[in-house]
Parts: structure tokens; C-alpha cells; sequence
């Protein structure tokens, strides 16, 4: 159960969240909309602990990231894989590599580096079955900077997945990839998440994707929450209200 | 045959060796090459093992001395007192014959129109004007005393200009005879030699003053070398070191021959340094 | 629909500030020192000392110009090879304690850990500046300094020169180290964190990875200035080539003094090529790896991977000479003294002990002595230092700065960034190759040529006052300065150059648009660091009785008043650590 | 008119483009499908002279930029605008300068110096009408890295206009903004390149906006051109050849 309680984030003057008061259950998948630029990415940030609100508290099962001890604060994040829009990988990592690090919090540091110069069996073998999955697995060995957009977001999902956690929170994760490759990693996140009971909220600007893989949804506009219910009863009028410009 | 193995290990581990440095007043390099016939004939003389080690410099060999590393070292006259007073019962043994009645020449540009003098060149005072290295006798603590006497007032007083430390004997003399400073004080073995060998023009390279004479250079021993080599050892050193007849170890130090010393020899310096300053 | 503009931007950023302090700290350094550069007594003869020295570069010496070398002696050719030989074994042994300490140290010194947690935070703040004035003091303090320390209570053996010349050098590996991981993009150690890593992972899988260029490259390059400094260890007897080139100098024999320098630039060149080799293969990707991984069986995959063959050759060969270095030849650590090394640290530290508190054992006496030196050399010291070290080191920077995006191999190049500029006729390409190469060259003479030499050649040229001293530093550093810099500029990410000049940007125009505001940060980073070596290397200015902190501590040594030298090297100590701070503070906010 | 003939480009053994020729008109808008890693932005770094082909030959009104002299070179690129997908935006300067930076290459290096620094009245009100079309107005002094995934890429659009080109290559430009945003973009990129006739090569993910916006499709896989053609004849088939997965 995650909840956000009257959250506000500013930057400077400038606030990117205001008041935003959700509450998700265990297991649920949401698709995050809004118009570029209304605090998608922000939120999702909050939520990986990335920002701490300004105002306003998150909790998860009764715990709050902002109080709890480092050690129970290192839980919180091992039990959450983050796809970040920016993906945040490492180029001159190759792509074994990068998935590996998926699993950096439950790893002691020596692990780590071991699994970096000389990975196990085992491990490569779930590395190339995820490699599989999003479909890059002739990739496994180049080092990310030779990839094309749309593999590198896939390399970042790869990463989440192999990181075995109870939320997904997924920023823009098929905005680089073609229709067909979407629906096949959409179809894929949804599937791990049913499967094991995982929590998945993913921001989407493709709206056929959001109402054709999640059954509920979360519209933000400026910094606030302006849509929250089911997608099959997102209307037109709702579309209007989320996205008619500001600007222009 | 295990004990005796024990034994030879355990003397050859034991077994003292004469460690010495010596740096020449001129020629510096290639120090290892020149100075291994010295350590070849002590070596032979005493019959104990005798290691030469290099030192770039005096202050060095004195830090080297006062620490142990060597128990015998060839000092200028100013290191040779701060070697002494770091270590008690240090004793100066030989000496050159000339080192004890060494002299630095003040030397000037021939443009400064300066002539040689009998009195001390007060003239210099305006000029720009270079010692050699900063802790060297007879390029820097000796000229410094004899100006002190002469004027009364420090270095840093006496002169109007920033003054220079050219940082060696060979050095001074390049940079007045190119008028880079005009005047400059030296060790007058390398200014005769440098006239001798056609190098330096002593019309344009003017003596403008002899220093009055002082004890220089000389080889001073650790009194720890009596307990090592056992009781009397530095006097048969410094014996072997006066009787030394062979040429190729007296050329190392560029001295015909040596002769004996003691520590009064050089209370003249002593007393002078205590009374240079460069504040 | 608001059409009107936005109030303007702000015309001052840190930035910005940065470049308006450089300039009035250049002009109020210029207006301190004077701009009458030459200042030589009538009828001096300027060129001489030069041309004595230059005339000899065409005649470098194959035997020795000693005249007084007994027969027999080893030929001058064996004995320079030996000193070479000697200097490396030795330059390694101060580079394999140097590099794990300076890492070791540098890891603590980064600021990264100080965002790491909350609670911890006074704990990190305090581990953080001491790391940092520990590793100051290390570096701020000249190897002659340590090794007449070290000297002193360790004895005279290979190791204590060992570990004179590395603790500066740790000193510096440990600032420059976490400098450049502190400068890495942030974003990928923070996902790290955010999936659960510890800050210590986040560290190592990330920045780390990501500094890797950078961080090997200065590492190449303190192998070559261990090369370089070798002249301290003639300080134990060693006879090094430093100590070679230094004293075939000060007796005049300038063609033995061309072919040392010969020597160690080409010794420097080679390690500068492999230096090169190594970055031009970790920027480049891997290798294919053999067959298709994608069918491959998991065993397969394994044998798939990609190897270089370049880089575990590098590395083993620099360990294997590490090894050899520690293990072949004449003993390390030897020790000759009938005193033991206790009672020798006793008898040097009672000489350390301000000399009214050694006599009288009353340190309330320390003061006065403290405000005496103060008032009569201190004051003076420390200003005429600073103004020396900053004049030299923006005389370096300015003309550094310039120069080095031109010996950049990406920009000096007939497609700059990768980017081809038309048919490259064979004669253009080549001639961009040769610019770059004798830029590089350059840049390696001027440091490979020791400041006292040219400090020397100067006075000669322009007369004995400040001058030469601060022309000899600046030119010294500005070889440095070029090097660290065109090579800041190759490892740096090359996206948005290539885009500028994939747009009709000429190179320059997409190296300052493109590289230097992302790089800006990296490159200011070296001149802070070179500042100090500055006021670090300013004891070449005992030449002249210039009263800076070198002269005053090269006179008190001289004199054996290791008590006032120390108080000297203290302030020393002090300016660095204050750079120190001021250095991080402005990197974190021009950010 | 633009002549691209059967241009391969290798890295190392992979190979990106295979045999591609194409030929497109002077003022010809262009969409550019396919899957992820099927070439779409090999082909428009290769046309914006960023990679040089393996072999094959590239020309412009008969002027191919591997052969002609460096004067020509740098006028062909300077009539070419380019959204690159990883954008190439400078992180610590802010939007106007970033944008000022399109006119790079029309510029001494002098005034583009001069305009960093303080920016001209005219050029300002440029910007900031350029901002007011992307929709970011109130971004002007804001530095790039404070800027939200589909504020960066509207930034890079605004750049690319600011450039006044005759050919506009964008490399998924609209692939983080929403709907709504994604329709005004297109519309006004489209917009500027019939009133001005420019050429407009525009790489899309999104087959809506592809159908809905270009007249023209060209679809890659696999490094080659597969399909050619106008939108409206895009049927379920090509749209099955196209995207089919080849893997997972
Ligand atoms: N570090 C920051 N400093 C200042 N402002 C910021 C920062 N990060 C985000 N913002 C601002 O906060 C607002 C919300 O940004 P956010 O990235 O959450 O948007 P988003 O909904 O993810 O948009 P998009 O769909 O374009 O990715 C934007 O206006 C952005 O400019
Ligand atoms: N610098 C490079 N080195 C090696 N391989 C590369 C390099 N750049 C691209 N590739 C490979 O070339 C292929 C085509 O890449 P490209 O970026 O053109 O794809 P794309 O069609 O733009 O894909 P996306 O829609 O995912 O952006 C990919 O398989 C990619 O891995
Ligand atoms: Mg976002
Ligand atoms: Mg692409």
C-alpha cells in the first residue's frame, strides 16, 4: 500500500508538485498521464526517493522513507525498480553490465564488482533470457553507447526486471520503441507484475497504450492530481480538461 | 655444517662496513665512478669493507652523517662544523694541505670599471651581485663574513639590489663573465682554473679582492667508528688517510696530499657562522 | 497570449565570475610584479648562457666531459642507461604505493559521500575535511622536504626516497582522484542508489567506471612526473637521471646535460604513447564478440565475450614491472646506522621544537618566536609567494588554454570530433597531424626541461629579479597544464561538438560551444591543482633572495633551523589548503 | 531533391544500412518508420553528415558532401536542421542559449560568442516566439537540465526552427510529449516547411501521427528501405512486414 499524503515538491519558487494525495494498492497497475511537463516524472522520482516532498508525507506499508533508519531505507529501494526517463545507464558499460547493476542493492560491494569482471552462469542466463524478452539479445556483450534509442530503453527495462522487486515504476519506458515492440514490453511489465504481485505505475504519454494495458489511471496537470479513476471511463471531455494547452 | 652456515650469516650480516661520502669541489658528477679507488684503497689500508655513497649535496651528507647512514664524510668548512655540532665526538682528521689556507675571490664585470684592492670593495654594494650556493664556505659563508666585517651590516642591508645564489661555483663565474650580475663571490680554485683552461677572460672577469685565508674543506669522522672497528680505529684512519700514497685514490679528491687536522682547526669558521645571518 | 520577454537573464554567473576573477587577479599579479621584464646591468650579454646551452643540443655527449673519472670507469653511455634504469625502478616502487593509497584516499576525499546519509552527516562532513587536510598536507609539502624528514628517522635506504617521493604524490592522486569522480555526470550512481546500492556500489559501478579515462590518464601522467621528480632521490645516493641532468648541468657540461634530456623525453614520449594507446581503447567499443549471441547457448555466450588484448597486456606488464621494481635488485630497504630508528626520530623531532620552547621547555614562549618570524620574514614570504605562484600560473593558463584544444587529437584532426570537413586533401590532413603532434611536443619539452634550467637561461636573458622565476614556473606549468587539458578534451563526451559541427560549426566554434561549457568545471580543476604545485615549487626560487616561502625555507635548512623551516612549511600548508576550499567551492557552484 | 544511392554503413562488421536508395524532392515531407534498431536514425545522421557512408553515394542538387570542397560542405550543413533523438542540448546553459546556438554555423565564432554572453533584442524575441510555438515560453533563462523529458525535446525543436533551413531531418521529435503537444508540433513542423518549402524527414514511432501528418511513409528494417510509399496505402500487411518481431 502506497501512500502519498498532500504532497508538494518545489524547485526554487517553481512548484513541480502541488497537494497530490494518492493512495495505491499493493499489486495495482496505473498508468501515469498528463501533459508534458505537469509533474509525471516528478512524482515518480518522489516515489523512488529520489526528491523528498517539501511538504506533505509518503508512506509505504506505515513506513515513511523521510524517517526511517538507512538500513530500512535501503529496503525501500531494493523493493522498488525505477526506469528513469533519462534511463540513467552506464556507456561504457556493456550491456550485460548494465543489467547486472539491476540487482546492486541486495549485492554486498564485492559481489558486485565480481559480477561486473567475470558474471556466473546463472546470472548471465537470466541476463540473456531478459535480453530475449525485450528483444536485444544479440546485444549482450556492446557496450551501451552503440545502442539505438529504442534498444537502450529496453536495456533500462531489462534492468528493472532483473532487479526482482515489489513496485515497478516505469518513466516514458516504450516512448523510443516501434508499436509492435511496444505492445510486447507493455504486455511483458503488465505480465511480471500480475504475476508477482508487483505494484506497476507508468507514466505513458500514448494513451491507446494506457487504456489498452492498465485498467486504471492517474492524470496530472500542473503539478496536481486532475484525473483519477478507471480508463475505460476517460471521455473525451476528460482528455480536454488533462491535455487542452496552455501555451500557443 | 649448520652452525657454521649460522655463523658465516650472521657475521656477514654483522660485519661492519665503513660507509663514506665525499662531494667533490668540482667535476660533481659521475660520483660513484670517481670516488670507488678511494674506497678501494681505504678498504685495503684498514682491511674492512669500505662503501662510498653519493650524496647530490652537503646538506644532505651532514643529515646523512648526524643519522649514522655514514661514518665518514669529505665536508666543505661550514658542513663540516654543522656535522661536528650535530654529532658529539665527531672529529676532523685530514685535510688538503691548501684547504688550510683557502680564499674566495670577489670577483666583478670588467664594465663596472672596478680594480683589484687590497681593502674590501665597498663599491659592490649597488651592483647586482650573486653568491654560489647557499651553504657552500667559500661561496657564500666566508664572503658573507668578510662583507659583515667590512660594513657592518647584513646582506640583505648592504646591498640595494635583490642579490643572487647561482647555486654553484661554475655558475657564479658564467654569470658575471656574461655581465648577468655584475659582481659575485667564489671559491678561487675554480676561478684559477677557469683562466688557466682559456674559459674566462680575467680582463673582462675582474679580482676585485681576495679574501684573507680560512680553513675549507676536510674529512671528518663518527666517533662511532671506535666502537665498530674497535678502540684507536679513527686514528689508524686518519693515518692511512695521511700516508696515502696512491694516485688514483688522492684524485678522487683532487688533493697531492692530505694532512692532519683537529676540530680547533676550524673554530674560525665555527665562531663565523654563528655570526652570519641573512635575516 | 503574454508575447512580452521575460525579465533578462543574470548577466553574473559563477562562471563567469570565475573568468572576471581570473583576469583582475592576472592584472592586479602584473601591477604587484611590474612589467619592466628586463632589468640587466649595462653591457650584460643576454644570449649567452643560452646559446652556450642551445649550441650543445646538436652535440650530445657519448662520454663523459669529466675530466677527473679515474681510468676504467664504466662509459658515460652504461652509466646514464643505469641512471635511467634505476630512476624507473624506482618511479615504479614511489607509483605502487602511490596509486592505491591515492585512490584509497581519494575515495574519501570525494565530496559524494556527504549526500550519502542523513544522520551520518556530521560524521561525513568531519571524515571529509580532515581526508582533505591530510592529503593537503601531503601534497603541499616538496619531496625534498620529505625525504630530509624521512631522512632523518628512516635512514638513508632506496625506500625512505620511495616513500619520500610518494606521499606528495599520494597527496595529489587523492585530490585529483576524487576531483574528477566528483565531476562525473551524477545520474547513473543515483539510480544505483535508488535500487538499493550502497554509496560505496554506487561508487564503484558507476563514477568510477564512468571516470575510468580520466582517472588513467592522470595516472600515466604522475607515472611520468615520478620519472621526472627522480632527481630527490639522489638525496640517498641514488644517482637518478634527475640527478644526472642537474649536475652535468651545474658543472657546465651542457652536451651531457642534452643527451639526459633526450633521454627522458623520449622515455616520456613512450609512456606517453602507451598512454595514449590504452584511452584510444577504452573510448573505442569492444570488439565484436564472436558468433551470434543471440542463439548461443549460455556456455557459448561465456566464450563469446569480447576481449581486448591491448588493455590486460597494459596492466600486466605496469604490475610486472611494479614487481620487478620491488623485488630485483639492490636491497630496499637497508639500514647502516648504529642508532635505532626510534632514538633518531627523538634527536630530529627536539630539532623541530621552536628553539626558546627547546631550551627553556616553557611553550608558552612559542608565541613571540611565532609572531617574530612572522612580522620579519613570514608576512612578506607568504605574499611574494602567492603573487609568484598565481602570476605564473595565469601567464600558464592563458597561453595553456589557448594552445591545448589545438593539440587535442579529436580537435586537431582533419575531421574534427569525428566529423569529415570535406575531401581532406592528403597535404591538409597531414598538416593538422603536424600541428597537433608539435603542439604535444612542445607541451612535453616544456615540462620535460627542469624549471631551474629555465629559470637559469632567463636571468641570463632578462636580468636577476622576479621575472625569470615566475616565466621559468609558467612555462614549465604550461606544458603541463596543455597536456592535462587536450586530454580533458579527448576523454570528454563528444555528442554535442559533433552535433554543432555536423551543423556548419567550424571546430572551433564547436569546441567552445560544444565541449568547454560541460568541461569547464574539469578544466579549472587542474588549475587549482597546479597553483599549488606552484606555491609548492617555488622553493627553485632560492636562486634568488627573492623572500618567498621556498627561499626562506631552503635558507633555514641550509642553516639547520629545522624549527623555523617547519614553521615556514607550515604556511605553505596553509595557502594550499585554503586553495583547496576555495577550489571545491567554485566547482560546486559553477556547476 | 535529395538522392541517397544504395548507401551501406558499417560499424565494424554490423552492419546499420544495407543497400538503401532512396530519392526524395526538394520540399517533400517525409515520414520515417520501422522497428527499434532498423537504421531510421543511421539514415538521418548519415543525411545530416554526422556518420559518412561505407559506400554508396549521397547527393544534393548534385552535390555530394564526400566529395566537395569544405566552403560547400558547410553550406550544405548549414541548410540542414537537425533534432538528433539523444537531442544534444548543453545541460549548464540555459534554454535561450541552447537555442541561439542553431545559428552556429551561420555565425563568426565572435558573435556566437557575443550572443551567449547578451543576446541581441531581435534575436531574443525570436527565441522567445519560437518558445511560445514549442509551448515553453516561461523557460527562457531556464538551465536545460532543469527541464522535464518533453520540455528538452520541444527545446531541440525550437533550436532546429531557429536554424531557418531548406531541410528539417527529425529524429522522433514529438516521442516525450503528450497528445495534445505532439499534434501542435507536428502541425507547426509541418506548418513551416510548406510555407517555406523545406524538405522535412520526420522519424516516428507513433504510425497515427505518421499517417495523419505525412503524405509519404519510407519504412526500414533490418538496415534496409522495405517499404515506400504513400500513408494512405499503408495497409495492415506492410504494417505486419514492417514491425513483425524478429525476436523473444
Ligand atoms: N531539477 C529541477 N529544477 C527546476 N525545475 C524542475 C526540475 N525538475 C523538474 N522541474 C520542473 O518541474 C516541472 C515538472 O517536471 P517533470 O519532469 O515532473 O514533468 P513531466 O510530467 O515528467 O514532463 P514530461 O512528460 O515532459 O517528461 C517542469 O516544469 C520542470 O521544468
Ligand atoms: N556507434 C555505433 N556502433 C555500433 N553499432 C551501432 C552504432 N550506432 C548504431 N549502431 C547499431 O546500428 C543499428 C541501427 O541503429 P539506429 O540507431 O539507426 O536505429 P533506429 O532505427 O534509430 O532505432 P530506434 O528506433 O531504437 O532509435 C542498431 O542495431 C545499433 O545497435
Ligand atoms: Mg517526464
Ligand atoms: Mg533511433
Amino acid at each position: 500500500m502506497l501512500e502519498l499524503d498532500s504532497i508538494s515538491l518545489h524547485f526554487g519558487q517553481h512548484p513541480a508538485l502541488t497537494g497530490v494525495g494518492l493512495s495505491i494498492a499493493a499489486g495495482e497497475q496505473i498508468a501515469l498521464i498528463g501533459p508534458s511537463g505537469s509533474g509525471k516524472s516528478s512524482l515518480l522520482k518522489l516515489i523512488a526517493t529520489e526528491y523528498q516532498a517539501s511538504s506533505g508525507s509518503l508512506s509505504m506499508g506505515g513506513l515513511n522513507p523521510d524517517t526511517i533508519d538507512a538500513k530500512a531505507l535501503k529496503k525501500w529501494r531494493q523493493s522498488i525498480s525505477y526506469i528513469p526517463q533519462h534511463l540513467a545507464l552506464i556507456p561504457n558499460l556493456n550491456v550485460a553490465q548494465n543489467i547486472l547493476l539491476g540487482q546492486v542493492g541486495q549485492q554486498s560491494t564485492l559481489a558486485t564488482l565480481g559480477n561486473l569482471v567475470r558474471p556466473n552462469q546463472v546470472q548471465l542466463e537470466r541476463v540473456h533470457t531478459l535480453l530475449h524478452e525485450v528483444g536485444i539479445p544479440e546485444k549482450l556483450y556492446h557496450r551501451a553507447d552503440t545502442l539505438s534509442g529504442g534498444q537502450l530503453q529496453r536495456v533500462a527495462i531489462a534492468r528493472a526486471l532483473y532487479q526482482k522487486s515489489s513496485i515497478i515504476l516505469a518513466d516514458e519506458p516504450v516512448s523510443a520503441v516501434d508499436p509492435s515492440r511496444a505492445h510486447a514490453l507493455l504486455e511483458c511489465l503488465t505480465q511480471v507484475a500480475t504475476e508477482h504481485q508487483v505494484t506497476l505505475i507508468c507514466s505513458l504519454h500514448n494513451l491507446d497504450y494506457a487504456k489498452r494495458f492498465f485498467s486504471n489511471m492517474i492524470g496530472m496537470r500542473e503539478g496536481r492530481v486532475s484525473y483519477q479513476g478507471s480508463s475505460e471511463h476517460f471521455s473525451i471531455r476528460d482528455f480536454e480538461d488533462l491535455y487542452s494547452l496552455q501555451h500557443g | 655444517n649448520k652452525p657454521a652456515e649460522d655463523a658465516a650469516a650472521s657475521t656477514s650480516e654483522n660485519t661492519p662496513v665503513l660507509r663514506f661520502s665525499a662531494i667533490p669541489d668540482e667535476d660533481t658528477t659521475a660520483q660513484a665512478q670517481r670516488f670507488q679507488p678511494l674506497a678501494d684503497y681505504l678498504s685495503k689500508a684498514l682491511e674492512v669493507q669500505v662503501e662510498f655513497v653519493a650524496s647530490p649535496n652537503y646538506g644532505a651528507s651532514v643529515q646523512k652523517f648526524s643519522g649514522g647512514d655514514i661514518q665518514l664524510a669529505w665536508f666543505g668548512g661550514v658542513t663540516g662544523v654543522q656535522a661536528r655540532q650535530a654529532v658529539d665526538g665527531a672529529q676532523a682528521i685530514v685535510a688538503g694541505s691548501a684547504d688550510l689556507n683557502f680564499k674566495s675571490y670577489f670577483i666583478a664585470h670588467n664594465s663596472t670599471g672596478l680594480q683589484k684592492s687590497d681593502t674590501f670593495p665597498s663599491d659592490i654594494s649597488k651592483l647586482k651581485f650573486t653568491y654560489g650556493s647557499q651553504n657552500s664556505t667559500s661561496g657564500c659563508i666566508m664572503p658573507t663574513h668578510f662583507l659583515m666585517e667590512a660594513s657592518g651590516q647584513s646582506p640583505q642591508a648592504f646591498f640595494t639590489q635583490e642579490f643572487g645564489f647561482s647555486g654553484s661555483h661554475d655558475k657564479t663565474l658564467e654569470l658575471v663573465a656574461n655581465g648577468t650580475f655584475q659582481a659575485g663571490a667564489l671559491n678561487f680554485k675554480t676561478y684559477e682554473k677557469a683562466v688557466a683552461a682559456g674559459k674566462v677572460d680575467p680582463a673582462s672577469c675582474v679580482v676585485i679582492w681576495e679574501t684573507p685565508t680560512y680553513a675549507d674543506y676536510n674529512m671528518t669522522a663518527h666517533p662511532v667508528l671506535n666502537e665498530q672497528f674497535g678502540e684507536g680505529f679513527i686514528k689508524k684512519l686518519q693515518q692511512a688517510l695521511i700516508n696515502c700514497d696512491d694516485q688514483a685514490a688522492l684524485n678522487a679528491l683532487k688533493r697531492a696530499q692530505l694532512v692532519p687536522v683537529e676540530n680547533a682547526t676550524f673554530d674560525g669558521i665555527a665562531s663565523v657562522m654563528e655570526k652570519v645571518s641573512f635575516k | 497570449m503574454d508575447k512580452s520577454l521575460p525579465p533578462t537573464a543574470p548577466l553574473m554567473s559563477w562562471r563567469r565570475g570565475f573568468l572576471l576573477g581570473f583576469i583582475l587577479v592576472t592584472a592586479y599579479c602584473l601591477w604587484e610584479l611590474g612589467i619592466d621584464f628586463v632589468q640587466l646591468p649595462p653591457s650584460a650579454s643576454p644570449y649567452q648562457s643560452a646559446i652556450n646551452f642551445f649550441s650543445a643540443a646538436w652535440q650530445p655527449a657519448f662520454v663523459e666531459q669529466n675530466p677527473s673519472l679515474p681510468d676504467g670507469s664504466p662509459s658515460f653511455i652504461n652509466r646514464i642507461f643505469g641512471n635511467l634504469l634505476t630512476t624507473l625502478r624506482y618511479a615504479f616502487i614511489a607509483m605502487s604505493m602511490a596509486v592505491p593509497a591515492g585512490l584509497v584516499l581519494g575515495f574519501f576525499a570525494s565530496r559524494i559521500w556527504l549526500d550519502a546519509t542523513k544522520h551520518l552527516k556530521p560524521l561525513l562532513w568531519a571524515n571529509y575535511l580532515a581526508v582533505r587536510f591530510i592529503t593537503t598536507v601531503m601534497r603541499s609539502i616538496h619531496e625534498l622536504i620529505w625525504v630530509l624528514l624521512f631522512l632523518s628517522f628512516l635512514g638513508d635506504s632506496p625506500l625512505t626516497a620511495c616513500i619520500a617521493l610518494a606521499i606528495p604524490f599520494t597527496g595529489t592522486l587523492a585530490k585529483v582522484f576524487s576531483e574528477i569522480i566528483d565531476e562525473q555526470d551524477p545520474a547513473s550512481s543515483e539510480h544505483i542508489h535508488l535500487a538499493g546500492g550502497s554509496s560505496v556500489q554506487a561508487f564503484l559501478a558507476a563514477r568510477f567506471v564512468i571516470a575510468l579515462p580520466d582517472l588513467l590518464t592522470y595516472t600515466m601522467y604522475r607515472l611520468e612526473c615520478a620519472i621526472r621528480s627522480s632527481a630527490v632521490l639522489g638525496f640517498m645516493g641514488l644517482e637518478t637521471i634527475g640527478l644526472a641532468i642537474k649536475q652535468s648541468y651545474e658543472n657546465n657540461y651542457y652536451n651531457e646535460v642534452w643527451t639526459e634530456l633526450y633521454l627522458l623525453t623520449i622515455t616520456v614520449i613512450c609512456f606517453d604513447v602507451l598512454g595514449t594507446l590504452v584511452r584510444k581503447r577504452l573510448h573505442r567499443p569492444a570488439p565484436s564478440p564472436r558468433g551470434n549471441t543471440a542463439t548461443a547457448s549460455i556456455a557459448e555466450l561465456k566464450q563469446a565475450r569480447p576481449r581486448w588484448k591491448l588493455l590486460p597486456i597494459t596492466w600486466w606488464l605496469l604490475i610486472l614491472g611494479a614487481v620487478i621494481a620491488w623485488t630485483v635488485g639492490d636491497d630496499l630497504n637497508q639500514y647502516h646506522s648504529h642508532l635505532s630508528r626510534w632514538e633518531r626520530f627523538c634527536s630530529f623531532a627536539k630539532q623541530l621544537i621552536p628553539e626558546p620552547v627547546r631550551h627553556s621547555g616553557n611553550w608558552n614562549e612559542a608565541l613571540p618566536w611565532l609572531s617574530e618570524l612572522w612580522k620579519t620574514d613570514g608576512a612578506q614570504g607568504l605574499h611574494m609567494t602567492i603573487i609568484i605562484a598565481t602570476a605564473a600560473l595565469c601567464i600558464a593558463s592563458t597561453f595553456g588554454y589557448l594552445l591545448a584544444p589545438w593539440a587535442s587529437r579529436n580537435i586537431a584532426n582533419a575531421s574534427p570530433f569525428g566529423i569529415h570537413q570535406g575531401p581532406a586533401s592528403a597535404l591538409k590532413a597531414f598538416s593538422w597531424r603536424v600541428l597537433g603532434f608539435c603542439l604535444r611536443s612542445l607541451f612535453t619539452v616544456a615540462r620535460s626541461m627542469p624549471e631551474y634550467i629555465i629559470a637559469f637561461l632567463l636571468i641570463g636573458i632578462l636580468g636577476a629579479h622576479t621575472w625569470p622565476l615566475v616565466i621559468a614556473l609558467a612555462i614549465h606549468n604550461f606544458g603541463i597544464l596543455g597536456r592535462l587539458w587536450a586530454e580533458v578534451n579527448e576523454n570528454h563526451d563528444q555528442a554535442v561538438s559533433r552535433h554543432l559541427a555536423a551543423r556548419g560549426a567550424t571546430r572551433t566554434q564547436a569546441y567552445l560551444f560544444g565541449l568547454l561549457p560541460t568541461s569547464f568545471n574539469r578544466h579549472i580543476l587542474f588549475i587549482f591543482y597546479r597553483w599549488e604545485t606552484c606555491v609548492r615549487e617555488s622553493t627553485i626560487l632560492g636562486m634568488l633572495s627573492i623572500s618567498s616561502l621556498g627561499y626562506l625555507i631552503s635558507r633555514e635548512s641550509s642553516f639547520l633551523r629545522y624549527d623555523s623551516m617547519m614553521y615556514f612549511i607550515g604556511l605553505g600548508v596553509l595557502v594550499v589548503f585554503a586553495s583547496d576550499l576555495i577550489s571545491v567551492t567554485l566547482r560546486r557552484q559553477s556547476r
